[in-house]
């Protein structure tokens, strides 16, 4: 036992369960944690884990449909069953909640200043003018520039991170003990998210609260926390001091799901460990079910050090012979001479104002060039143009002024009927896996359906699933059927049904768990190993970029910031806007 | 307004009075809707003559009159009759009237009504002679519409949307198509009506007059749906009366074009119609099927002695047969009815054509608002094969009315020389005996050619709330003047 | 603001035209009404003269050009009944109508708001609660005509409790305004309902709750955002209640514009019908209008034109 | 009011559909099967017994004044409304169903064009727009369809419009686009499939605006004609003896009320149900990464 451990828990959960009988969902199963004062405590699992509902359970938001048993007491005094009465007493005083997207979680039809005095004047029997003057006093508090104009603002009228501040603002404006904080920066750009978590951690100190912080970024938690509590299917399988559960977790799912998130410390391209092989390579077949069994130890005589991640990169079947990062074809270097594949050209993509907005230039004279079978990285924060350029590749976008030549031709002029026949050259993989495959349609009609039907077409969507890693049965089911992972595989196989040589995918690893996530980045690895496809890989996360590309152009505000070698962006970055932005990527591996 | 019931209005000298369609012009030359527009402004205005509830022509702003040349009527006015606003009612003002009417320029809606007025002349300040162009003994009753404006007033004013005249009563308040309230006037010049404020209520639905009855929300009401009887006789606060219309129904036959030209089909319809079963259900012996007559016993000139076409259907299908008609060769008529223009029209429409349904004729049935059917039926001159029209001449004279059966009549739709050749001889004699005789074959003719199908008079059915004095008339007129509360004290 | 207010304008500019053109259309392809005009009997001269005096003689173009600019003045000819401007009747039945649809309109909106309150406020509500809702999807299935028909027969002949017909005394708005708001009461409490739903299911509530508020005040704050698609509804309703009172004012005898416009057109009054038909668009399109720009007042983010929509 | 507002009630919506689908089947039955079930000829009449009470004289729901079986009559007058509220569905349904598909894939002139003329035809009421028609248009069956059929299709076209301009923007039907999938074949399988439940809600719905609609011009005697059984046009023709003989009026009316009840309930239940198979589902699972952007 260590010295914090012998105070006094602040919040403590015990056999709490949250299920919705309606619903047929049991989302939080027996879960028991702790939180001290003053300590921040990380609450991390991937997606339906059941993290916001016991979030929710504690300040008993869940109304009516919920069915919730077990204990959780705050400071001793029970809350599961306690009347409506006690809990508004609490809400806000005591223990307060920061939720994920600021933009729906404040009023819209209300200003910022008069929700936070609200806020206040629920529990202090003070005067309208008195409580904005503490609005004003907190929004300031929480660095927002001249506060007392801003005050009278609407929430719409802020930017995504400055409303988070406003979220906090509100909840810390009754000094709480806790704050539960639900994902509060997810929605946001890195930059940005650096800086709220900055400011969070700096109220923490000053008012000396205790933060709960649900999260799925093991960066935000190895920055932020003193403990992670670990969730899956509504069990906490782990729970410990974060320095050992990043380095020496004692539950297979644990380590597996530390291991499959790319670092800026390891090496690029070699494949990443994935959850499935990496419980297998643990403690031998699991399946999903019990996989979230908390009981479920690593046995003796597992590898100490960072068991999580395989030694070897080549595992399992299908490796390419080279390997490793030389392989990978450089444009102007390796086969110098050779023409450039995809040549874009002073591309300007001019978005036209409407009677309520402003014409917007969302690609301002962007060049870059990728040579067959290369690997090219766009990372950029939110809006910078990267969808928009990949939308130009694809002739769903027309450009403004420029070219982009494909095998020397100038597809920005291309007639519908050209666009056609230059899908076999040019194919996508988009980000939403779920808004990306046609709901009414089975899955071997997608994935053929620019191919002419018959026996061949059946044949050809077979071996396209295969090459994804799906049974090819599928081709006949819908995709209701399939989990995020098996639509982005779909997703996949149907770009490469035309036989592409350019692959761009947009973001396509945004939308899923980190588990999945390293599935479908060895899959495209592979793939473009496989078949010496050039790819366009478009991200917001520096870190997956540097996993994937081994040439990277960074995007701001539309212009590229620059364009290099993945080592040279990340060792010797040439500009101060790529610095912050390695700086603001969080990485496990710092101190907390 | 609080206890607004019958009795508080009988203290007050109030009544409340249905009409069934709105009032829509305030000028009295330029309407002839006897039941609304004419009766409220009647009492507005005040006529030379006027017809009596018993129909005889009676004295209003004339005192006397006597035909001074066949051509040539002479009038002379009441000594006091004066306009509201003080200006007297002089031969003058007659002779501006009868200019007023005769210019074509105006396009007056009742200018039709006086064929042979020529002229008004000055005699004096209180006499005045009014001239024809061929002796017209209708023309006294025509004079009993002729309401009259006061000249100067009528050149500065819109006579068709505000009224100052010299009758009973003033407006207080009207709209176009709202409730009408008028005021008796204290300085009228002739003898002071007992009910002191009327107002005039727009019901054009059957259902509001009756429950607008049966609440004591209204006092009078002309014209009712028989099909009401019985519920308006089981309310003892009702008085209800019962008498024959001077307007006729039947059903008129093109006898220009189609199966009608034919006369045994128009007598096959005829035997086919059950009437006395229509009157008796439908109409609820309100009235007595039709003698095969154009016209109601009112009208001078009628003809007695004639008798319907009986209720046989076999003779009915005979006749078809032998016309041509049969299973091979099916009748198909069309039978046009105004919408709610006349009491139980649409119901007695139905009933006649499943009559006619039963004797093999199928009949379809077109139910069109008034003005359609009339511009069908004067302008477009295209008829149906049938109609249910109800007909009647404001000066209840049978030349008047058999006027609207001779051959250029645009309302006849029946050539026939026989009948034309008796009312044109009848209408230019002066020998009542002989104009008779002439009427009498003309009826006969009628009765024999059938160029309509004989129904019943239209009943004229009416209730006024207990204690309240009118004696209704067999005309449409519905004048507050004529009433008032038993035992009121004004 | 101003960009919103114009292209709102643009909109409404163009809605009038569009739907007076279809008016116009409607009405001279089925003739010349000047043979309508003319009084029983008159020789086709007089027709032409008549045709010639109004103007339906010159080309359709022309003619077209004219109606707007008499339309958008409130000139047309007299009515053929009336025999005065047609305008002018309008306008003199205009009273009832919008007294009639104000006073429908208001109580719809109040039963609406009890019924959005006392069904979409609590929190997992129960089937007991739900009565009300019952009660407005039934008012939703009965034809107004009929609603009318009942009302009459009961409360007006049977019970002899209220006035049938016409518009006399203060009590005769009863039967045909609650007629009337039986048509608009079912969408104005449904969408506020739903609405009312939908807010208290939004992250902005559920953060209210977080922060101490009580029920009353979490569901008073949702009950502001559920006003506006309701009051967008509203003015949608007030446009369909014009068409309603044509019914309703036919069942009652209630003298206003609608009635006016069943008997004009069974009269075959052509300006009058047109005057009629002119205003009650006119009227649509405006309310309209009105309640867009309040909602440009009530919600902040339409106030602000941010360039995202909803 | 678009149908899916009506999501989040709690009809208790599996017996409310199904009591729907069975009013509104047994109302078919009725119009089919009147000449079986039908105890008289509707036109028939008996003047000897008019007005006669629901159980006398062998009449189960009495007659009416003209004595004609009121069963009957209520029997056969199923069919005017179910025939023309269906056809005036099918007519508006598909035409503004079409209109919204072009104007929400095509967008630029065409979608501007079409989308005023709906603004346009909802600037005109409804019911004046019909009562224009059919006085100047001529009254029959056809002209009573089509004028229903014009007033409901903007419903239709601005749903089906919206849901395509969303669909559009969806990513599948991107990829279909970028993968040289013909127009054709874009339209059929990625958009129409997406707005087919919501035309099916819809249509239902519409139903009973249609079916109010037909009965409340019939009601003003634009409809169909005497002596035709039609349930607006018996509400009309007993109103006037609601006093003595209330059942010529009330009954009709009641077995309208039942016909729109049941394609109410049905089409909320659609609705419920969201409308589509698969469509609806994969809207409820949203993306975690909807990152923001700045105001
Ligand atoms: N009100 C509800 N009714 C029914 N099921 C619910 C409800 N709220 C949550 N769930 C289910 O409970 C499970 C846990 O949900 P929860 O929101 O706690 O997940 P999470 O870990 O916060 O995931 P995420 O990272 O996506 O926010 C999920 O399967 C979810 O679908
Ligand atoms: N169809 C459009 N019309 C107008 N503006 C648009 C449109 N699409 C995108 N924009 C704007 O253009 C800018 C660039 O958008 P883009 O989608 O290319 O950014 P992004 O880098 O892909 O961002 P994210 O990471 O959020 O996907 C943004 O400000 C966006 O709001
Ligand atoms: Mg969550
Ligand atoms: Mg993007």
């Amino acid at each position: 036992m260590t010295e914090v451990e012998r105070v006094n828990p602040l919040l403590e959960v015990s056999g709490l369960s949250v299920a919705f009988p309606d619903a047929g969902v049991e989302a939080v199963r027996e879960v028991s944690w702790q939180v001290r004062p003053g300590e921040t405590v990380g609450l991390v699992g991937e997606s339906g884990s059941g993290k916001s509902a016991t979030g929710l359970a504690v300040l008993g938001l869940h109304g009516p449909r919920a069915r919730i048993t077990g204990s959780i007491r705050l400071g001793g005094q029970e809350l599961v069953g306690a009347g409506e009465r006690t809990l508004r007493e609490l809400r806000g005083r005591r223990v307060s909640m920061v939720f994920q997207d600021a933009l729906d979680a404040l009023n819209p039809y209300r200003t910022v200043g008069a929700q936070i005095a609200e806020a206040y004047r629920l529990h202090h029997d003070v005067k309208r003018s008195e409580a904005r003057t503490r609005a004003v006093e907190l929004l300031e508090r929480v660095g927002i520039d001249r506060p007392g104009r801003r005050a009278k603002e609407y929430p719409h009228q802020f930017s995504g991170g400055m409303r988070q501040r406003v979220m906090i603002a509100a909840a810390l404006v009754n000094e709480p003990e806790l704050v539960i904080a639900d994902e509060p920066t997810t929605a946001l750009d890195a930059t940005v998210q650096a800086q709220v978590l900055e400011l969070l951690a700096e109220l923490q100190r000053e008012m000396g609260m205790a933060v709960v912080l649900v999260t799925h970024d093991f960066g935000v938690i190895g920055q932020m926390c003193s403990r992670v509590v670990v969730m899956y299917r509504g069990r906490v399988v782990e729970q410990g001091p974060t320095d050992r559960i990043l380095t020496t977790a004692e539950h297979p799912y644990t380590r597996a799901l530390v291991a499959s998130v790319p670092r800026m410390d390891d090496t690029p391209g070699t494949r990443l460990a994935t959850v499935p092989e990496t419980v297998a390579a643990l403690v031998g077949p699991v399946d999903e079910e019990s996989l979230a069994d908390p009981a479920l130890r690593i046995p003796s005589g597992a590898p100490a050090g960072n068991p999580a991640r395989p030694a070897t990169p080549d595992r399992g079947p299908g490796r390419s012979p080279g390997g490793g990062v030389g392989a990978e074809p450089r444009f102007g270097k390796g086969r110098g001479g050779e023409d450039p594949l995809l040549q874009v050209r002073s591309l300007t993509v001019t978005y036209p104002g409407t009677l309520t907005r402003p014409p917007l230039k969302a690609v301002d004279d962007v060049d870059f060039a990728i040579a067959p079978g290369e690997s090219f990285g766009l990372v950029g924060e939110s809006g910078s143009g990267k969808s928009t350029i990949s939308r130009v590749l694809l002739g769903l976008q027309r450009a403004g002024s420029g070219s982009v030549h494909f095998d020397g031709e100038d597809i920005t002029r291309a007639t519908r009927r050209r666009r056609r026949e230059l899908a076999a050259g040019i194919q996508m993989v988009f980000q939403d896996p779920y808004g990306s495959l046609n709901p009414d349609r089975r899955i071997g009609d997608t994935i053929g359906a620019a191919l002419p039907r018959g026996a061949a077409r059946r044949d050809r969507v077979a071996a396209l699933l295969t090459e994804v890693g799906l049974d090819p049965e599928l081709a006949g089911a819908y995709p209701d059927r399939l989990s995020g992972g098996m639509r982005q595989r779909v997703g996949i196989a149907r770009a490469l049904a035309p036989g592409p040589r350019l692959l761009v995918a947009d973001e396509p690893v945004s939308a899923l768990d980190v588990s999945v996530q390293a599935q479908v980045l060895n899959l495209l690895t592979q793939l473009r190993r496989d078949r010496g496809l050039a790819m366009l890989f478009i991200s917001h996360d520096l870190t997956v970029v540097r996993h994937m590309c081994s040439r990277i152009a960074v995007l701001r505000h539309g212009r590229i910031v620059e364009t290099g070698d993945r080592e040279q962006i990340m060792e010797r970055p040439g500009s101060d806007y790529t610095r912050a932005l390695i700086e603001a990527t969080p990485s496990p591996r710092r101190p907390a | 307004l609080p206890g607004d019931t019958p009795r508080d209005r009988a203290d007050a000298s109030r009544v409340v009075i249905g009409l069934s369609a709105a009032v829509t012009t305030l000028d009295p030359m330029n309407t002839t809707s006897v039941g609304t527009d004419l009766s409220v402004l009647s009492s507005v205005h005040s006529s030379l003559v006027t017809r009596e509830p018993d129909l005889t022509i009676g004295p209003d702003a004339a005192t006397s009159w006597r035909r001074v040349a066949p051509t040539r009527w002479r009038f002379h006015l009441h000594p006091r009759a004066a306009f509201a606003d003080g200006t007297p009612l002089d031969a003058d003002v007659v002779v501006w009237n009868v200019r007023r009417l005769l210019n074509a320029d105006n396009a007056l809606r009742m200018t039709p009504n006086f064929p042979s007025l020529i002229r008004a002349e000055k005699v004096d300040r209180r006499t005045v002679d009014l001239i024809t162009s061929r002796p017209d003994a209708d023309l006294l009753g025509a004079l009993s519409f002729l309401y009259l404006l006061e000249p100067r007033w009528a050149t500065r004013h819109k006579p068709a949307t505000q009224a100052m005249g010299s009758g009973p009563y003033t407006i207080t308040s009207y709209s176009p198509g709202g409730t009408i309230e008028l005021r008796a006037r204290d300085d009228y010049w002739g003898p002071a009506p007992a009910i002191r404020r009327v107002t005039f209520r727009i019901t054009p639905s059957e259902a509001a007059r009756v429950s607008g009855l049966l609440s004591g929300e209204l006092d009078a009401v002309a014209g009712l749906d028989p099909q009401d009887l019985n519920r308006l006789r089981a309310d003892r606060d009702l008085r209800i009366q019962r008498l024959d219309t001077t307007r006729m129904a039947f059903i008129k036959l093109n006898t220009l074009k189609g199966p009608m030209r034919d006369v045994r089909v128009r007598r096959a319809v005829n035997y086919a119609v059950d009437k006395r079963a229509i009157t008796s259900s439908l109409l609820k012996n309100t009235v007595d099927p039709s003698p095969g007559q154009l016209m109601t016993p009112s009208y001078s000139g009628y003809t007695e002695g004639l008798t319907g076409y009986p209720h046989d259907p076999d003779r009915a299908r005979a006749l078809l047969r032998e016309a041509g008609y049969g299973t091979g060769r099916p009748l198909r008529l069309e039978l046009t009815v105004p919408s709610g223009q006349y009491v139980a029209g649409e119901l007695v429409v139905q009933a006649v054509a499943q009559q006619l349904r039963e004797i093999g004729v199928s009949v379809k049935i077109n139910s069109v608002p008034f003005a359609v059917y009339m511009q069908k039926y004067l302008q477009q001159k295209a008829m149906p094969d049938m109609q249910y029209i109800t007909q009647a001449w404001p000066t209840l004279a049978a030349g008047g009315l058999y006027g609207l059966f001779v051959s250029d009549s645009p309302y006849a739709y029946w050539h026939d020389e026989e009948f034309t050749g008796a009312v044109t001889r009848a209408r230019g004699t002066d020998d009542r005996a002989e104009r008779d005789t002439l009427y009498g074959r003309a009826a006969r003719r009628a009765r024999d050619q059938a160029p309509v199908l004989f129904l019943f008079p239209q009943p004229g059915l009416h209730a006024t709330a207990e204690g309240l004095n009118w004696r209704a008339r067999p005309d449409d007129w519905v004048r507050p003047a004529e009433m008032s509360w038993k035992g009121a004290t004004r | 603001m101003i960009r919103f207010l114009i292209r709102r304008l643009a909109l409404t500019v163009l809605a009038v035209w569009g739907a007076l053109s279809a008016v116009f259309c409607l009405l001279h392809f089925s003739g010349n009404p000047a043979v309508l005009m003319a009084p029983i009997g008159s020789p086709p001269e007089k027709v032409a003269q008549l045709s010639h005096a109004l103007g339906y003689d010159r080309p359709l173009a022309e003619q077209y050009a004219s109606f707007f600019g008499d339309a958008l003045r409130g000139h047309f000819p007299d009515s053929l009944t009336f025999q005065q401007p047609a305008m002018d009747v309008v306008l003199q039945r205009l009273g009832a109508t919008v007294l009639l649809a104000a006073v429908a309109l208001a109580g719809a909106a109040v039963a609406a708001l009890l019924v959005g309150l006392w069904t979409g406020s609590r929190e997992g509500g129960g089937a007991r609660r739900e009565w009300p809702m019952w009660l407005v999807f039934l008012t939703q299935s009965v034809p107004g005509f009929y609603i009318g028909v009942l009302l009459v027969w009961v409360f007006g002949v049977e019970l002899a409790w209220l006035p049938t017909s016409g518009a006399t005394t203060a009590t005769s708005i009863v039967l045909p305004a609650v007629t009337l708001a039986c048509g608009v009461l079912p969408p104005l409490a449904r969408v506020f309902r739903n609405n009312l739903r939908g807010e208290l299911a939004r992250p902005y509530s559920r953060t209210g709750t977080a922060l101490g508020m009580s029920r009353a005040r979490v569901v008073r704050h949702a009950a502001y955002g559920s006003m506006l698609p309701t009051v967008t509804v509203l003015g949608l309703e007030a446009g369909a209640l014009l068409g309603g009172t044509v019914i309703v004012e036919s069942v009652f005898s209630w003298p206003g514009v609608g009635q006016l416009a069943i008997t004009a057109l069974q009269n075959q009054d052509y300006p009058l019908v047109l005057a009629d038909l002119t205003f009650l668009i006119i009227a649509f399109v405006m309310v309209n209008l009105v309640v867009d720009l309040l909602y440009g007042v009530l919600d902040p983010r339409v106030r602000h034109q941010a360039g995202e929509s909803r | 009011m678009s149908p899916m507002d009506q999501r989040g009630r709690r009809f208790r919506p599996g017996a409310a559909g199904a009591i729907g689908a069975v009013l509104l089947a047994l109302v078919v039955l009725m119009a089919l099967l009147a000449p079986v079930l039908a105890p008289h000829d509707p036109l028939a009449q008996d003047l000897a017994h008019t007005d006669a009470a629901p159980g006398v004289h062998g009449h189960p729901l009495g007659t009416d004044q003209l004595g004609r079986d009121l069963l009957s009559r209520l029997l056969y007058g199923a069919r005017t409304p179910l025939l023309v509220g269906a056809l005036a569905v099918v007519c508006g349904g598909l035409v503004g169903t079409l209109l919204g598909l072009l104007s929400g894939f095509a967008r630029g002139w065409l979608d501007q064009v079409l989308s005023r003329l709906a603004d346009v035809q909802l600037a005109l009421p409804s019911v004046l727009l019909a009562l224009l028609v059919l006085t100047f248009g001529g009254q029959s069956t056809a002209v009573l369809v089509l004028v229903i059929a014009l007033t409901g299709w903007p419903a239709y076209f601005r749903l089906v419009r919206s849901r395509v301009l969303a669909l559009r923007t969806m990513a599948y039907v991107e990829a279909s686009l970028t993968q040289g999938v013909a127009t054709w074949r874009v339209l059929s399988y990625d958009l129409l499939p997406g707005v087919r439940g919501l035309v099916a809600v819809t249509a239902t719905l519409d139903l009973s605006r249609a079916v109010l609609m037909e009965a409340g011009l019939t009601y003003l005697g634009l409809g169909a004609q005497a002596p035709a059984p039609d349930w607006g046009l018996m509400v009309a023709e007993g109103q006037g003896q609601l006093l003595g003989a209330w059942w010529i009026a009330v009954t009709p009316g009641l077995a309208l009320v039942a016909l729109v009840i049941g394609a109410n309930l049905l089409g909320e239940r659609l609705a419920e149900r969201g409308g589509g198979r698969r469509a609806a589902r994969s809207t409820v699972k949203k993306t975690v990464t909807a990152r923001s952007t700045t105001a």
